[in-house]
């Protein structure tokens, strides 16, 4: 068998763990910029998440085992879910663990645990983010859905790797399903990833939190590692838009030596997706929650007009 | 043997005249009948070794069709004699019937059992029309026993709308006779059973269809088919619990097998479905009428009573469709559903007596107060609707199966007929069983036996039809072909 | 087949025990629960060689119609709904153990334990059943027995309405099967003898389409109002709840199977070659119930009201299965077919197991706090730990989150949509997706549900006025439970070998198996059809979390730091309490203003202000009230109408005697009319 | 005395008793309908006699004499005693609508005589032509009962009806075997013990015997 792919799984799952921070930090150095407020720089991230550890936990009375294991289990699906996506390699080991429903299940799982944490000490504030989080996705996993079986379609697969492997090998090039299924994906990724417009994460102003009301109580190592989870699930979704839409550049085969390239490439496109995130972010306005229907519905119109194009057009 | 069947209620009925209200007239009664059930069973062991018999000089026939049923009533006669004794005992002390009429009760008790065994056997078509009178007057005086107004209203009613019926039918019989002479010649032979159903082929088709018709109107009072069968509900309701026990348990029946005779002469003669038309017609309409009057009644005796008007439409109408399976079905229909029903009927007489009326508003508890009567009426009220592993399921199994071939546009109509009876049963009987006790509801010993032995019955015919039963409804098939 | 016999028959052997132990009702529920236990013993292990070894086999028993005695018959669709239903009544049977101990001492049990008996060998016998009689009399034992156990607790006037409810409606349905029997019957032999209404005589007959499409919509029809599903699912929510919870959790978890076998058998082995409109019907049927189903449960505030509607849901994805194997069979596409079956048959065993669960741990809350409504919980996770983290373990499952079983079942649905661009039709094309997006939709809110579900309940305060004394759950009753959590684990990361183990259904249903494609890539990964179409390996997922997990635990604990317990912080407020946790109907307030419309929704507030100033009120009343709206559209009309007509008979019996006369005067003469 | 004047005497006689019937129908007077009666019943008997001695059956006489003993003897006078007892001698009965009860008899005649026809072309009896009449007089018994209130006008149409049918037999088949004769006889007996029973009953209990008030076990509210 072969040993290389094995490597490369390493690598990526070490790289994700490592960038990840980094990602973060650049989207939040190119707000500052468009904002006009100077920068923390590009590893703040990092210190932060080295501040946390090193601090003590603050536990409240009433906090069971769930809302401490729950941290654990949020990084370790995220974790998992790196070493999923195909960045670096299509050909990954641990690929056909799962595919791209797994995926979204990987998410579910974390949702469903923070939410959990959320209501676990009992006050309003928790409470409040799980249900609107929970409302949320669940009118967010369908549209996901939709746009991952467009792509699906097109693939005739819903193996990741699988996926990135045809659109790569250019039998599609600008299909109209595959730009619907995009622009839907985007939307959806704002929502998943809590961006403006659908939450906020720079804020923590009581009404209009969403993700940050679950994990108030919070704090030390297990804050820490909530905040690192997330910020490895928005590097984890603008790879997978990455991967599954824009996979040039991507080592086809399982050979070490196309890695380096492969990252370069990958940072490349990270960067410029940061830039594209940025830019909405600062353009658009956080909705009320209820306006929120028609932003993921239109994203559900959309991921639904990918598909009806794939078998109306193609 | 078949003597004895006949000769001891009739001195059962002297001898209680006699005995009048002493502490042993019940067990007397009990015994009774207990040895006319002995004798229709030894009669039925007779007619089951040697096949059918004529006897007292071509007086009395016996056959697979009538054996079944006089056992039948034998034993039901017998279950309810034991019912009764505790039942009127109950009575006597809550003052609602005095000595002279004791007395009065228990002789015509075993006078109302001969003339049904009368009715029975005989082979005269006249003697059947007699007897079914007999039976009639016998019973009047019985349901208004209580002597309250309402008792006696419905015992009139009872007593007008029957004999007009039967005038009817005895009509109709002068026409039978008269068609029967003119192929039989003159004199008594004419009206014999077992002749007329010999040459019913060469009688005036003519004059047997009008004869029918009187006929139908006659005896069909009587089984309470609608829409002559206003007197039953009254009747039942306002008897003492026994009577109306073995009203719809037995005296339906007795009137159905007239009914069901004279149908075969009349296809025999017409040698059209004519005569089954009608009679379907009358079933299915009683099926849909009882079973939407179900739905609001108050009294629970009286919804039972509907409730026999429903089986009794339904056994009507599987004999007017004819045939092997529904024939069959609705032999078994009579058998089970007069031994559920009288259960029922037990079951409900110490229900009412527990709480001294007969409102089902009023009834409550049962499964607590007194588990065997809360539970005997759920289990009978679940054979009644036709739920299985109760006789019933498999008897309108057979009847709807039979429709389905036969006659499939009338199916939805049966089965909304059943739908809707089941529905309103239920809802009521719940209320009473369920629930906790009444502060009012008096607890009493129930006399189980007869309910017991009759669920039993049910139960077992429903799930394992011995194999002389099977035999005796397959002759009685072929003779009502 | 002596095995399942020697089951049923022990089981009817605890029911008629039962009486006979009247005086000793503690020794009567150790024993009969336990024999109750081996029997399922027994007839799982009889169940799992059966579809293992994949043998036929026949019995007619002597009773019955002279002319048509019980046939039995067991093969291997029988067996695996055998093993379904054995092995949860074999955790519940012990459950009950522990729990029917609740009412000693409040009210007899014999009844209870009459009826369970009963109500297990009903359902056994319903699945053996090979002919038309015996099918509809274990059908109605089955019914009739869970009719009493709902009743059981009888002097509330709500459990009898419920009870009365669910009798109807199952009789309806019972009606409508006894049709459906009764069309293919006469088309098999034209009613001549009864060798018509065995199954063997169905199976070998061709029906004429007409006939076999009335045939089908009919005991479709039956089954349907027997599983509860959308438009005819009303009883369900009003009868599982009142029920004693180890007969809920029998009732949700595989009464409602027997339906579905019902339907998998008349349609793909007794009635075959069907159109694909029907696969159409089944499937959207199975939609409508799916998402109804879980907007219900959403708005629900009683536990097991809530898992009742969350049945009616799964019953809908189960159905989505079955319909797209029947839309795949009727295009003749026999692998496709198969993986649907297998997905639908798999999250029927999946959905008896974490249902079961559900509601032994709903059981257990109720046994401990005697309280249904959620409003009245919270903070069960630290006095009953045990209790909480099973019912946790049912809530992911019954959430599809992996690893557990309700995954992989959700999982295998979604292949088989995604597979559904291979048939003909445009339309199927383009509308079947779409079915999809609504699974995906239903996934998501029962998670929503779920956290609901656990989060008002086990998290967070106590919310209740009055403060019961709660203690844990019994030893036997954990026993239960955590068997049929271990079974949902298991279930979930071995996925393979259980398919490997069901292939032999659909190779006899729809002629194919997706056994060896998915035992391609070892045991430990699932990949129907082709590896390279979709692969998911459980075991990897599972293995995969626990492992990071584990790590990072490690890592940061290698030098101990402290944990300082605090008062709650909640963004520096003051003075919180437990009135200002969110509960239910503040949870779900969002998806109901969302999907409002679908509901029959009666919301007030009333302020009763202070003098000084209105907005500071003295006190504030909430008023909530949701009902179904099937109520109004389906039910009411068929029992005003009834009444109606009642009424109108009711003129018939008016009193006067003449009136009588002139009844009969009347007949007499338009009969003599008609026959001269 | 030769057949056909036999059959005259016969039908002249069937005549009456139909004259006798719509007598009843209209009849207000207890006493008056318990004298029809007994006129209704005398031509009967005699009938039957006559009948008898024409077709020589010799049964018939025994029925005749029955007849005689029965309806124009003991039961007129129970109903007489009763009527006394229970002091409605006086109580007269509003008929209502007395020609359109008229009419609606004469429209039953009509249609037994239709209906009897078949009956009277395969019979070829003496009295076959009498089958109408008795036919009509069993409906027009029947009639009465629905158009009268009082519970003795009901049993006299009752008792009518079984004239009707009496005369039914006599006239369709010479009679019905013996032992029914009998039989029948005996069941009327049994019937006027009962009902005078009854009249006492009911008298009691709603002291008057309009049976316009036993109306109250009834469904409809």
């Amino acid at each position: 068998m072969k040993v290389y792919p094995y490597i490369i799984e390493f690598l990526q799952i070490a790289i994700f763990l490592g960038i990840a921070p980094a990602f973060t930090g650049w989207v939040r150095m190119l707000k500052c910029w468009t904002q006009g407020r100077t920068s923390a720089g590009l590893f703040q991230p990092y210190r932060d998440i080295m501040k946390l550890f090193s601090k003590d936990v603050i536990l409240a009375d009433n906090a069971s085992w769930i809302f401490r294991f729950t941290p654990y289990l949020i990084f370790g699906t995220a974790v998992l879910a790196g070493g999923i996506v195909p960045m670096l390699s299509i050909d990954l080991p641990i690929t056909s663990t799962a595919d791209v429903i797994v995926l979204v299940a990987l998410f579910a799982i974390a949702r469903f645990f923070t939410a959990l944490a959320g209501m676990d000490i009992g006050t309003a504030f928790g409470g409040m983010g799980s249900s609107r989080e929970m409302t949320i996705a669940s009118l967010a996993e369908p549209a996901m859905l939709m746009a991952i079986f467009t792509v699906s379609l097109a693939s005739k697969s819903t193996s990741l790797s699988q996926m990135v492997h045809v659109i790569y090998s250019g039998q599609s090039v600008l299909r109209p399903s595959l730009v619907f299924a995009l622009l839907a994906f985007i939307l959806i990724a704002l929502a998943e990833t809590g961006r403006i417009p659908v939450d906020n994460p720079a804020t923590h102003l009581e009404l209009t939190m969403i993700h940050e009301a679950m994990i108030l109580e919070y704090s030390g190592r297990h804050l820490a590692l909530i905040e690192w989870a997330n910020m490895m699930k928005l590097f984890l979704f603008t790879a997978l838009g990455i991967a599954t839409f824009f996979p040039w550049g991507i080592a086809a085969s399982g050979d070490i030596g196309f890695i380096p390239a492969a990252l370069l490439i990958m940072m490349l496109k990270l960067g410029i997706a940061g830039a594209g995130l940025v830019l909405l972010e600062t353009g658009l306005a956080k909705m009320r929650i209820f306006r929120l229907t028609e932003f993921l519905g239109s994203a559900f119109l959309l991921a639904t007009l990918g598909m009806l194009s794939y078998f109306i057009l193609e | 043997m078949l003597l004895i069947l006949l000769l001891v209620p009739l001195f059962g009925a002297v001898i209680l005249a006699f005995v009048g209200d002493r502490k042993f007239a019940p067990e007397i009664n009990i015994m009774c009948s207990a040895a006319t059930f002995a004798a229709g069973a030894g009669l039925a062991v007779q007619v089951y070794m040697h096949g059918p018999m004529l006897a007292g000089g071509k007086f009395f026939f016996v056959d697979a069709f009538n054996v079944y049923l006089s056992v039948l009533t034998s034993f039901v006669s017998m279950t309810t004699a034991i019912f009764s004794r505790r039942y009127m005992r109950k009575e006597r002390e809550h003052g609602r019937v005095g000595h002279m009429r004791m007395r009065f009760y228990h002789a015509m008790f075993q006078l109302f059992i001969f003339a049904m065994l009368l009715c029975l056997l005989t082979n005269n078509v006249g003697v059947l029309w007699i007897a079914m009178e007999l039976a009639t007057l016998s019973t009047v005086l019985l349901v208004s026993l209580y002597r309250t107004p309402t008792a006696i209203e419905a015992a009139w009613k009872y007593f007008i709308l029957c004999g007009v019926g039967i005038a009817q039918a005895l009509f109709g019989t002068v026409l039978l006779y008269f068609a029967a002479e003119r192929v039989l010649g003159e004199g008594g032979e004419a009206l014999l059973w077992t002749n007329l159903s010999r040459i019913s082929g060469e009688l005036e088709p003519t004059v047997l269809s009008l004869a029918f018709v009187f006929l139908m109107v006659g005896y069909g009072t009587k089984v309470g088919l609608v829409p002559l069968h206003n007197w039953l509900p009254d009747a039942h309701s306002e008897g003492p619990t026994p009577i109306s026990a073995v009203l719809s348990g037995l005296l339906l029946n007795i009137a159905l097998y007239a009914l069901v005779r004279c149908k075969v002469l009349v296809d025999g003669a017409t040698g059209t479905h004519h005569a089954g038309n009608i009679m379907m017609g009358f079933g299915l309409l009683s099926i849909l009428v009882a079973a939407f009057s179900l739905l609001r009644q108050k009294d629970i005796k009286r919804m039972f009573s509907y409730s026999s008007i429903e089986h009794m439409g339904i056994a009507t109408f599987a004999f007017g469709l004819g045939g092997t399976v529904a024939t069959f079905g609705a032999l078994l229909h009579m058998l089970v559903h007069s031994l559920a029903k009288s259960a029922i009927f037990f079951t409900v007489g110490h229900a009412s007596q527990m709480h001294r009326t007969q409102e089902m508003d009023k009834i409550k508890g049962l499964f607590r107060g007194n588990p065997l009567v809360g539970w005997g009426l759920m289990l009978g009220v679940m054979a009644i609707v036709g739920l299985p592993p109760f006789g019933i399921f498999t008897s309108e199994f057979l009847i709807l199966t039979a429709t389905m071939k036969n006659a499939p546009l009338l199916t939805p109509f049966l089965l909304l007929g059943l739908a809707v009876a089941f529905a309103a049963l239920f809802r009521r009987v719940q209320s009473m069983v369920a629930g906790d006790v009444p502060s009012y509801q008096k607890p009493m010993k129930a006399a189980h036996v007869p309910v017991l032995l009759h669920m039993a019955l049910v139960l077992v015919i429903g799930i394992y039809m011995p194999d002389f039963l099977n035999k005796w409804f397959h002759t009685a098939v072929e003779l009502l072909k | 087949m002596n095995i399942i016999v020697s089951s049923v028959l022990l089981l009817f052997l605890s029911a008629l025990l039962a009486p006979l132990f009247k005086s000793r009702q503690r020794l009567l529920i150790n024993a009969s629960f336990l024999l109750a236990a081996i029997a399922s013993l027994l007839g799982a292990a009889g169940g799992i060689w059966v579809v293992g070894a994949g043998i036929t086999s026949k019995l007619i028993l002597p009773v019955g119609l002279p002319d048509l005695p019980f046939h039995l018959r067991l093969d291997p669709l029988a067996g695996f709904f055998i093993t379904v239903i054995c092995l949860l009544s074999l955790f519940v049977s012990l459950y009950s153990i522990g729990y029917v101990k609740g009412y000693l001492g409040k009210r007899p049990v014999t009844s209870l334990v009459v009826f369970y008996g009963l109500f297990l060998a009903g359902m056994l016998m319903v699945v053996l059943a090979d002919d038309a009689l015996f099918f509809l009399v274990s059908w109605e034992v089955m019914a009739a027995a869970s009719y009493f156990l709902v009743m059981f607790e009888d002097e509330l006037i709500e459990n009898r309405r419920a009870a009365f409810l669910y009798m109807i409606v199952a009789h309806v349905g019972a009606i409508a099967i006894l049709l459906s029997f009764g069309i293919m019957a006469g088309l098999t032999t034209g009613f001549e003898s009864f060798s018509g209404y065995t199954f063997d005589a169905m199976r070998q007959a061709e029906f004429p389409l007409q006939w076999a499409t009335a045939a089908f919509l009919l005991a479709f029809f039956g089954f349907a109002a027997k599983a509860g599903v959308v438009p005819l699912h009303v009883w369900l929510p009003e009868a599982h709840p009142v029920a004693p919870s180890n007969v809920s959790a029998l009732m949700s978890g595989v009464m409602l199977k027997t339906a579905i076998y019902g339907i998998v058998r008349v349609s793909f082995d007794l009635l075959g070659g069907f159109p694909w409109w029907w696969g159409a019907i089944v499937l959207i049927f199975g939609l409508i119930s799916a998402v109804m189903g879980v907007l219900y449960a959403l708005m629900q505030h009683d536990l097991k009201r809530l898992l009742a509607y969350h049945s009616v849901e799964n019953i809908g994805i189960i159905l989505i299965g079955i319909g797209l194997s029947m839309i795949f069979t009727s295009y003749n596409m026999p692998l496709l077919a198969a993986l649907a079956l297998i997905a639908g048959l798999y999250h029927t065993m999946n959905h008896a197991l974490f249902k079961g669960l559900l509601f032994m741990g709903a059981g257990a809350v109720l046994h401990a706090t005697h309280e249904r409504n959620m409003e009245e919980m919270g903070g069960l996770i630290h006095r009953m730990p045990w209790t909480a983290a099973l019912f946790l373990v049912g809530c992911v499952s019954i959430s599809a989150l992996p690893p557990f079983n309700g995954f992989v079942s959700e999982w295998l649905t979604f292949q088989a949509f995604l597979l559904s661009p291979a048939l003909p039709g445009p339309l199927l094309k383009l509308l079947i997706p779409l079915g999809a997006a609504l699974l995906a939709l239903t996934g998501a809110l029962a998670a929503a549900c779920f956290v609901k579900a656990f989060g008002v309940t086990f998290l967070g305060h106590w919310r209740g006025s009055r403060n019961p004394r709660v203690q844990e759950a019994g030893p036997t009753m954990r026993l239960g439970m955590i068997l049929a959590a271990l079974m949902c684990l298991f279930l979930g990361i071995l996925p393979t070998a259980i398919i490997e183990w069901m292939d032999i259904l659909t190779e006899q249903l729809v002629g194919d198996k997706i056994g060896t494609t998915a035992g391609a890539f070892g045991w430990m990964w699932l990949t129907p059809i082709a590896s390279e179409r979709a692969s998911y390996s459980g075991s990897t997922v599972f293995l995969g979390i626990l492992a990071v997990v584990a790590v990072v635990y490690l890592l940061l604990h290698v030098k101990p730091s402290a944990i300082h317990r605090v008062p709650i912080w909640d963004c520096g407020f003051a003075k919180i309490n437990q009135r200002m946790q969110y509960n239910a109907a503040s949870f779900s307030m969002p998806i109901r203003r969302i999907f409002g419309f679908l509901f029959n929704i009666k919301e007030q507030v009333k302020l009763t202000p202070r003098g000084v100033h209105p907005a500071f009120p003295m006190r504030l009343n909430y008023y909530l009230r949701i009902r179904d709206r099937f109520w109004g559209w389906l039910y009411k009309p068929v029992v005003e109408t009834s009444f109606r007509l009642s009424r109108r008979v009711g003129r018939l019996q008016q009193g006067r005697i003449q009136a009588y006369l002139i009844y009969s005067f009347i007949t007499i003469i338009v009969l003599l009319v008609f026959s001269r | 005395m030769n057949i056909n004047i036999a059959a005259q005497i016969n039908s002249f006689l069937a005549a009456l008793v139909l004259l006798t019937a719509f007598g009843m129908l209209v009849q207000r007077r207890m006493y008056g309908l318990v004298h029809l009666f007994t006129w209704q019943g005398l031509f009967l008997s005699l009938n039957t006699a006559i009948v008898g001695y024409v077709a020589g059956r010799h049964h018939l006489y025994i029925s005749s004499v029955l007849t005689l003993a029965l309806k124009v003897i003991l039961l007129p006078y129970i109903l007489h005693v009763l009527i006394q007892r229970l002091k409605v001698h006086k109580e007269v009965e509003t008929v209502i609508n007395v020609p359109m009860t008229m009419l609606i008899g004469i429209a039953l005649v009509i249609f037994s005589y239709h209906l009897m026809s078949p009956v009277r072309e395969l019979s070829n009896l003496v009295t076959r032509s009498t089958l109408a009449v008795a036919l009509a007089t069993v409906m027009i018994g029947l009639l009465m009962m629905i158009t009268r209130k009082h519970a003795v006008t009901q049993i006299i149409g009752f008792l009518a009806m079984e004239n009707g049918l009496f005369f039914a037999a006599t006239s369709a088949t010479y009679g019905m075997p013996l032992v029914v004769e009998l039989g029948v006889a005996l069941d009327i007996l049994i019937a006027a013990f009962i009902f005078g029973i009854f009249f006492f009953h009911i008298h009691t209990t709603f002291d008057s015997l309009d049976i316009e008030q036993m109306a109250r076990l009834k469904e409809e509210d």
